[in-house]
């Protein structure tokens, strides 16, 4: 019967418009240096597991938050790029509409949320994120003694067999929000930050409200710079990259 | 009742298990026993401010703790170093608390290896070995004003013999000694990266081995990006395309050790265009004539052939260094780490000058052009807190094995340091230690050195511990970093510096404080005259707290310490010195030029025991749990090798074998070798892993200063048996594609 | 329900079989539902025994079964795939609960799925199986031996068609009771 | 009759006699001599009505066609011994994979599936002949279907059982699995009928309902004969079969229901099992993956499927007809017909690959290309095989005495189907390996863990099939008795052409 | 029907049916209410504290000792010191306040044994429940009336989510799920 009463109200609503919070981050390529501090950061944060050599070399690391490293050109006129790739949250995201049971969904705030504990393991997200972001819990992760004492207790500890991925520090948000709340007021720009923004040393990721058209992030999205990756796709993703300047200073 | 009592808590039970247990197993709820504070957040954590003790640079750093456990490090957002960041080695620190192979009890090596002994017993040899010592021992540190050292200081530092050194990164002290002339306190410059234009990097791996990388990189990130209408541009120049470099508009290839002259070619240039174009008014002209006469032979069509560029190329260096003024120059590991390098930075001071002379009102030039008053607040800081900076260099630490090899100590104190594993074996500093008759290792780890000394004090680890800390390495400001522990010793550690303390007292030396942390509150006492902008009224002991939230002292306006720049009479006096030597290199007669680099990740070796930092990928290579050695695809085909195959580096000191990283980004007589691999006493996940690059060099030192010359080796590079899977994140051609992304 | 008794003959020709079904129909006046024949393998409707008419009427109502079945699966499949959207209160951030083509799909599933199992009911219902109670028949059907039962309601017609067979070429008769 | 004496052959049959011994066809027929019937394997020493010959006898009959299914050799038992062992080994390796987490298989980011999905589509595909090539045969009324259907039939439904369990073994959470099923919890969780694996779940649900619905259907007369075989023999497999027979007694009632029920099922399954495997390439074409993302994946699917099928249903017939003495039910001649269909169907699934190869190659779009000079590059010999394995097919098939070498079609179709595995490998992994992100880029190789599970499913297949010989008659003997029956010869001007009575 | 007049093995297929039947059943019950046979359980406490006697005879509010309702995710059981601020005076002498005083004398955290418990996957705040007046007692049970506290509840999902529902509080899932 209870299934019944929930059938009463159903919201469907565009949460473009409609909600409050749309949250977005915009990454600065001009100002990514490669170093890596988000990667930790973000391990730190969301209980990443480690999964030692051998795994690696298979390549199952799980960095949610990884820094991808391009090459262009012949020596001597290498560039080398960074792009910092975690999941974009896209609003259409290709990942939601194939998973069976709804372990991955969108969420009105613009999210793309992973709910580990539905997850059955079909790796079908995995194959349809053109940005292969989604990692896979290959064994379950280990965290022995004494390492799990740093273990962050706002985030649950993934079993094997389950999908995860960037939740754009959820725990954080839901923290600001929460706190906001008990303070009676709206989230502003600048309260909730994910590890990875918080730490960035050289300040390339911003994270933001974008349906609040003075915060940060939204200016950022509009300066003319921003591209998302894959825009063919159609994915509109909330992460946003700002193209880096031109190279031609000197030739 | 301070902070510490409430860290008494063990808390409600750590969430570990995996998702879906919901069994009944009987879970306990252990509450404090007594109640924190009102306010206190059990779940939400608390967040201690501290100073991170990773490396040197001295960033704050706030630490969330949750249940009186070490959960996360961030950025203290209102330190001048760190401002709000943190780096991946600094982040790391919150699970090498928690290493499983932390030492817990005291050793002391009898015949069979070491014995673990107690506290008590660890207490009173240490203390017979004070009063027999009778000064002629040495204290050794990794080069940072602390209070360990400070302690170590003041008990021993009036006694005859005594001898306080640090084990340094490479290359800071060359970066020291650059241009001492100028100032008397010297300093390691930082040129105003945050306002400038554009930058001319010399070398300068500052995201990866600058003096603090978080600095640097929120510098750049301002640079690059924080004015509303201007992108910084910067040029790399160097032998191989470092992670800095890579963020770079432009890298040059320039061979080894020919940085200096590019500078100087690059000065050429400029000194011309000031004279036709009538700039910078504040140089007398006279000097410019001078300087335009002593550097004609650094035209760039004269150079262009040894630094194997074109002329056109260093013009178009020179003409937006005074085109898009405010513009700097920052020197390097490049420079710094060959046999030429002091005399290399004061043609790359020299351009800075000329540099602020040009954009006078826009830029905040750098410290070290201000000559500073021997009585200076930072440097009595760092004085109180151990020893002058000079005191730390390579030079000292090259009297100080000489000194061991003589039988002048009978005792020494190593103090988190590791110099059997990270100083070239040139320097032969293990054979050095066995010559000293008792050496003590204070420690977190077993490591090398550790491993060499006769009693092994377990440390607490820093986020356990107190102490104080002035950064070397900050631009204009005095800065006195305090470190609290933020939570209970998890292990059964005791402090270091106590128990120097406590066996000083036993032998009945003069001791300042009892406990580190009576000695830190002491030196907040000291200067709390002179820390301007805490609120006067305070009371000492609200004073002291005030300071432990916030982290520590500094100016509150780090802008208005700006100093004015010495006028063009200062510049006058660099007109003999404009020259750039040629390089010299150990093991000439070999094909390849060694150049050893620090990465993101491991610093010099200490971050190769954390599964995070192993697990982070190189930045560049992208390589994980992995040792490897760069060369040109050119140089590796000539070799007849491929990426994983195993070649061998040789020089007259050592060898090592590597597997093969072919890079496009680093010139061809150049093989690039990180630094910080190939521990064989440093736990599980550091053993074995690649090969130590300090065991190729010999101790060859610059001519000036005396630093280490670390990049002045060349060697030997052979194809040898084997090869080995390259753990890498990028795939090995997808990594050229990165145009689908059309950035 | 008084009893009613059988006779089963079993021939080996179809010809004869054929012969002796009509003769039995008629003198015992047997009604279509009372007479059948065992046989090993398909024949034609009508091919023996002429109840080509009841037969016929019996399959043309067959295919209802697959048929309100699958009326039955495509309701489930709408159900399913186009009302769960509703009926769970799934906050999916803005997209719509109800799509098209997943529909669809699962509706034409399940509209099959239902006709499979209506198929497969409506021969258990007309063919009265399963039925697994002791009835007339004879082993020897499947190896090819043709089998005539008479559905009778008095021994004496029992009696009498067991001869009547016998004289049109059964080479065994079998008699029973309340096994039709 | 005087029939008896027109057909030589006859004097050892009628034991019980039976329809098939009576004057049915022997009234139409009395032709002893035609030439033109002649089969063409034993060069016209045997008139081709000949296969009536052998039914004549019907006890006859069922005791040969019965014969696999009673009599059990050590061989046998041997051979199922071994199947044993190797369905252990990957039921240990399953377990092992269970316990300890999938990575005990080669798959890595972002390879997310590999040898298992690519199995499951094999094995999806390969259940494709059984039911498709029955019903399209059972509805155009070919003569020649009859006594292969059950075989196929059963391949059908084995193959989908083996595939079904693949998606088990590769899901993360194999305890959670029960998440897709649409069960009212208080949870208030459904699955998501979006998604193209609930399709494809749904779809195999319903094939292998429809398709061992078929099966069983099918085999309902063969029980009832089966059954009184085994009541007669005392054997134990009476127990069963007294139940699954249903008490089926033949009435013509039955039978006529019978005929119409598998009427419907045959079209249902026509209906079901061509969207079955199109959602199978659904969860691979409804992605936005280049290379998977394309229209032609549906039907190059079911074609594909049809023509591993079919070579598998080839496969087996000789098979059959080797191990169990079946050469005089399943002959050349149905060999040789399956062969032309073979070959058909060859020539389409080789006209849809190079439908997907040329609008990719002209097209030339990146991405696509790019697996497509990986898959040349890293899988050279895998594309032979494939490719070279379809080219061959057509040209062997084209030629009649190939068809009739069962050596030759033995070996061709075994090459057909380790050219459609690695056609189905070539699909999923190359394709994963060089997804959009270049950084990404891998390469795969199947575990151990995995080989020993792909070796165990179809070891657990053949095993499958091995107990279904064991338990179920093989041959389909009521339709083969039912061909007897409707069909008879007529003269048609100097020969005697075979006709089927049949309405 | 006649059972009897069925022939055995008929018989023991409509066994068969029936127990599947059954089983079938069961399995959907127990999917269906989920983890709710496993209700009242009382574990010993190493105190013999009764909320009974606190919060019923002497009508001490919950929040007076669980401190952390109210401003944290957690409710938290109250810290020995706070047990001591009143039984420094009140019945100093009785045994079980004799073992709690001297688990805070000698510095030792007491050992309470976790009645209610929610898996780690669920993440909960006691915080905006207080704020939104939710009683204690909704999901706690009458914990006032309880000598011994037993859990009243298990918590499946069904149960927040009914109340969430009829409150029309957040039914997204990561407002619990991390």
């Amino acid at each position: 019967m209870r299934i019944l009463k929930g059938s009463i109200k159903v919201k469907s609503f565009n949460y473009k418009e409609d909600n409050d919070y749309s949250w977005s981050m915009i990454i600065d390529l001009d100002r990514c240096n490669g170093c890596g501090a988000c990667v930790i950061g973000c391990q730190a944060e969301n209980n990443v597991a480690t999964v030692g050599e051998e795994e690696v070399g298979k390549k199952r690391n799980m960095h949610w938050l990884r820094i991808e490293r391009y090459i262009e050109g012949e020596y001597p006129h290498v560039k080398v790029r960074f792009l910092p790739m975690m999941c974009q949250h896209c609003a259409q995201a290709p990942c939601e509409s194939v998973c069976p049971v709804y372990a991955t969904y969108h969420n009105p705030e613009g999210l793309n949320v992973q709910v580990y504990n539905r997850c059955i393991g079909t790796r079908f997200c995995g194959n349809n994120c053109p940005y292969s972001v989604r990692y896979f819990n290959w064994f379950d992760s280990s965290f022995p003694e004494p390492v799990n004492n740093q273990l962050n207790p706002d985030v649950s500890v993934r079993e094997r067999g389950v999908m995860e991925k960037c939740s754009m520090c959820m725990q954080r948000i839901r923290r600001g929000k929460d706190t906001a709340k008990d303070e009676g007021r709206e989230v502003v720009d600048g309260d909730i930050q994910p590890a990875c923004a918080q730490t960035c040393p050289t300040g390339a990721i911003t994270f933001g409200n974008i349906n609040d058209h003075e915060s940060k992030v939204y200016k950022m999205a509009h300066s003319g710079r921003a591209i998302s990756l894959f825009e063919e796709k159609g994915t509109h993703p909330a992460v946003k990259y700002l193209k880096g300047g031109t190279n031609d200073v000197i030739g | 009742m301070d902070r510490r009592s409430f860290l008494k808590l063990s808390g409600v039970a750590a969430s570990a298990s995996a998702v879906g247990a919901c069994s009944r197993v009987s879970q306990k709820v252990i509450p404090f026993v007594e109640t924190p504070n009102d306010g206190a957040n059990p779940v939400d954590g608390d967040w201690y401010a501290t100073t991170c003790r990773e490396c040197n640079a001295g960033c704050g750093i706030i630490v969330r703790t949750v249940n009186g456990r070490v959960k996360k490090i961030e950025g203290n957002a209102i330190h001048p170093v760190s401002r709000g960041k943190a780096c991946a080695r600094g982040q790391a620190a919150a699970l090498s608390v928690y290493h499983p192979e932390r030492l817990t009890s005291p050793m002391l090596k009898g015949a069979g290896g070491f014995e673990a002994i107690g506290w008590d017993k660890a207490v009173d040899i240490l203390s017979q070995r004070f009063t027999e010592a009778e000064g002629k021992l040495f204290f050794l540190n990794n080069g940072s004003n602390d209070a360990a050292s400070g302690i170590a200081n003041e008990i021993f530092g009036k006694m005859d013999g005594f001898v306080s050194a640090g084990n340094q990164e490479p290359g800071f002290e060359s970066l020291v000694a650059g241009g001492e002339s100028l100032a008397d306190f010297p300093r390691i410059p930082f040129p105003d990266l945050d306002h400038a234009q554009f930058a001319i990097l010399l070398g300068a791996d500052i995201f990866e081995s600058g003096p603090s990388p978080v600095f640097w990189g929120g510098a750049f990130g301002e640079c690059r990006r924080g004015r509303a209408s201007v992108r910084g541009r910067l040029v790399y120049a160097g032998s191989r395309l470092s992670a800095t470099a890579a963020v770079c508009d432009l890298w040059l290839p320039v061979p080894p050790g020919r940085l200096g002259a590019l500078a100087l070619s690059v000065a050429q240039v400029v000194v011309e265009m000031i004279i036709t174009r009538k700039l910078a008014s504040s140089i007398p002209r006279n000097a410019l004539g001078r300087w335009s006469v002593a550097l004609k032979e650094y035209e760039p069509e004269k150079v262009a052939a040894q630094l194997e560029l074109a002329p056109e190329h260093i013009r178009k260096l020179a003409i937006p260094f005074v085109d898009e003024s405010p513009s700097v120059v920052i020197a390097g590991a490049d420079v710094t780490g060959y046999a030429n390098g002091v005399a290399a930075l004061d043609a790359v001071e020299f351009l800075n000058m000329l540099s602020y002379e040009i954009g006078r009102e826009k830029l905040r030039i750098h410290e070290r052009m201000t000559p500073e008053p021997n009585d200076n607040l930072k440097r009595r800081m760092a004085e109180a807190l151990g020893v002058p900076h000079e005191a730390h260099g390579f030079s000292r630490l090259t009297d100080l094995v000489a000194g061991m090899e003589q039988g002048n100590f009978s005792m020494g104190i190593i103090h988190h340091t590791n110099p059997v594993f990270d100083t070239p074996t040139g320097l032969k500093f293990k054979d050095a230690m066995a010559k000293v008759g008792f050496t003590v290792a204070i420690a977190n780890f077993m490591d090398e050195t550790a491993a060499e000394a006769t009693l092994v004090l377990p440390d607490h680890h820093w986020l356990e511990a107190w102490s104080a800390q002035t950064p070397d390495f900050v631009p204009g400001v005095p800065v006195f970093n305090l470190q609290q522990p933020v939570i209970q010793p998890f292990f059964g550690t005791k402090s270091g510096s106590d128990i120097m303390l406590a066996a000083a007292a036993a032998a009945k030396l003069k001791t300042p404080a009892d406990t580190t942390e009576a000695f830190v509150t002491g030196k907040i006492q000291q200067f709390r005259a002179e820390m301007q902008g805490a609120p006067a009224y305070l009371s000492d002991n609200a004073f002291r707290r005030h300071l432990l939230r916030e982290g520590g002292w500094w100016p509150a306006q780090v802008e208005a310490e700006a100093a004015p720049v010495p006028s063009g009479t200062v510049l006058w006096e660099y007109r003999d010195k404009l020259k750039a030597p040629e390089p010299e290199f150990d093991g000439a007669e070999n094909p390849f030029f060694l150049h050893p680099f620090q990465t993101v990740h491991m610093g010099r070796g200490q971050g190769a025991n954390s599964g995070w930092l192993q697990e982070a990928p190189d930045p560049i290579t992208t390589l994980m749990w992995q040792f490897w050695v760069e060369m040109n695809p050119v140089t590796a085909a000539k070799l007849g090798v491929v990426e994983g195959d195993m070649v061998k580096i040789s020089s007259a000191h050592g060898s090592i074998t590597a597997p093969v990283f072919p890079y496009k980004g680093i010139r061809p007589d150049v093989v690039a070798v990180p630094i910080g691999y190939g521990h064989t006493n440093y736990g599980k996940l550091a053993n074995g892993r690649g090969g130590n690059v300090m065991t190729l060099l010999g101790a060859k030192r610059d001519a000036i200063s005396g630093a280490l010359a670390w990049r002045s080796q060349k060697v030997k590079v052979e194809k040898a048996e084997g090869r080995m899977k390259m753990l890498r994140n990028a795939h090995p051609e997808g990594e050229y594609k990165g145009e689908v992304f059309q950035l | 329900m008084s009893d009613h008794y059988t006779v089963l003959g079993l021939y080996r020709k179809v010809e004869t079989i054929t012969k002796a079904g009509d003769p039995i129909r008629e003198a015992f006046r047997v009604k279509d539902g009372d007479i059948e024949v065992l046989t090993s393998a398909a024949y034609p409707d009508g091919a023996i025994l002429d109840d080509k008419e009841l037969l016929h009427q019996v399959e043309s109502r067959q295919f209802l079964f697959p048929f309100l079945m699958g009326f039955g699966g495509f309701g489930a499949g709408v159900t399913l795939a186009g009302g769960t959207g509703y009926i769970m209160n799934l906050i999916v951030g803005g997209k719509a609960p109800f799509t098209y083509a997943p529909t669809g799909v699962v509706t034409y599933e399940f509209t099959l799925l239902f006709g499979v199992i209506g198929s497969v009911l409506s021969l258990l219902y007309y063919a009265g199986l399963p039925n697994w109670t002791e009835r007339a028949y004879d082993p020897e059907v499947s190896d090819g031996a043709l089998g005539l039962l008479v559905k009778l309601y008095s021994t004496e017609d029992q009696e009498k068609a067991a001869k009547m067979m016998e004289e049109h070429g059964a080479y065994k008769i079998k008699k029973g009771v309340n096994d039709f | 009759m005087s029939s008896d004496d027109n057909v030589k052959r006859s004097a050892d049959a009628a034991v019980s006699g039976g329809p098939l011994a009576g004057g049915h066809h022997g009234d139409v027929l009395a032709l002893p001599e035609l030439e033109s019937f002649r089969d063409p394997e034993t060069k016209g020493a045997k008139a081709h009505y000949d296969d009536a010959d052998i039914y004549r006898d019907e006890k006859g009959f069922n005791d040969h066609t019965l014969r696999p299914m009673f009599f059990t050799t050590k061989k046998y038992f041997a051979f199922t011994l071994v199947l044993g062992a190797i369905m252990a080994q990957g039921f240990v390796a399953f377990l092992n994979q269970t316990y300890w987490g999938l990575g005990m298989a080669g798959l890595h980011e972002p390879v997310y599936w590999g040898a298992y999905i690519a199995t499951f589509v094999f094995w999806v595909g390969l259940s494709h002949s059984g039911t498709i090539v029955s019903s399209i045969l059972r509805l155009t009324g070919a003569n020649w279907r009859r006594p292969i259907l059950r075989a196929a039939e059963a391949m059908t439904a084995f193959s989908l059982l083996v595939a079904a369990l693949f998606p088990l073994i590769h899901v993360g959470r194999l305890w959670r699995a029960y998440y897709m099923v649409p069960l009212p919890s208080q949870r208030m969780l459904w699955p998501n009928f979006k998604s193209p694996l609930m399709w494809d779940f749904c779809a195999i649900n319903v094939y292998l309902t429809g398709s061992m619905t078929f099966l069983y259907i099918g085999l309902l007369p063969d029980l009832a004969v089966a059954r009184d075989r085994a009541i007669a023999m005392g054997n134990w497999r009476r127990h069963y079969l007294k139940v699954l027979a249903l008490g089926w007694r033949g009435s013509h009632r039955e039978w006529s229901v019978y005929n119409k029920c598998s009427l419907f099922l045959a079209v249902i399954i026509l209906l079901i099992a061509p969207s079955v495997h199109t959602i199978v390439s659904w969860d691979f074409a409804m992605t936005m993956t280049p290379g998977w993302h394309t229209t032609i994946f549906g039907p190059y699917f079911v074609v594909g499927a049809i023509y591993s099928g079919v070579s598998a249903v080839v496969t087996l017939m000789i098979v059959l007809r080797v191990l169990f003495n079946l050469g005089d039910v399943i002959r050349k001649f149905h060999i040789d017909a399956l062969g032309k269909l073979l070959l058909v169907i060859s020539i389409i699934w080789s006209y849809f690959y190079f439908c997907e190869f040329i609008t990719t190659w002209y097209s030339h779009k990146p991405e696509e290309w790019e697996i497509f000079e990986w898959q040349a590059h890293r899988f050279p010999y895998h594309l032979w095989v494939m490719l070279g394995g379809s080219c061959l097919t057509i040209f062997c098939l084209s030629w009649r005495r190939f068809r009739a070498c069962m050596p030759c079609m033995f070996a061709l179709t075994l090459l057909v189907n380790c050219g459609m595995y690695i056609e189905r490998y070539m699909i999923v992994v190359p394709i994963l390996s060089r997804r959009d992100n270049p950084f990404m880029w891998t390469d795969y190789y199947p575990s151990l863990t995995e080989l020993s599970i792909i070796v165990a499913s179809f070891a657990y297949f053949i095993f499958l099939y091995a107990i279904f010989i064991k338990l179920f008659p093989i041959v389909t003997m009521a339709d083969v008795k039912e061909g007897v029956v409707v069909s008879g010869d007529v003269r048609l001007g100097k020969h005697a052409v075979r006709v089927q009575v049949k309405e | 029907m006649n059972l009897s007049k069925l022939s055995p093995t008929a018989r023991l297929v409509i066994l068969f049916l029936t127990l599947a039947g059954m089983g079938g059943g069961a399995f959907a019950g127990i999917v269906y209410f989920g983890p709710i046979w496993l209700t009242t359980w009382a574990p010993a406490q190493p105190i013999k504290f009764s909320h009974k006697l606190h919060a019923d005879t002497n009508k001490i509010p919950c929040q007076y000792c669980h401190t952390y309702a109210r401003r944290s995710e957690i409710s938290s059981v109250p810290s020995a010191d706070r047990c001591a601020n009143c039984h420094d005076y009140i019945k100093p002498d009785a045994p079980e306040i004799v073992k709690t005083m001297a688990h805070y004398n000698e510095d030792r955290p007491i050992e309470w044994v976790k009645v209610f418990d929610l898996p780690d996957h669920v993440w909960f705040n006691h915080k905006r429940h207080i704020a939104k007046d939710v009683p204690c007692q909704k999901c706690h049970g009458p914990v006032e009336t309880m000598d011994v506290v037993s859990r009243t509840n298990e918590f499946p999902m069904g149960f927040c989510l009914a109340c969430h529902q009829e409150n029309e509080a957040p039914t997204d899932c990561w407002t619990c799920h991390t």
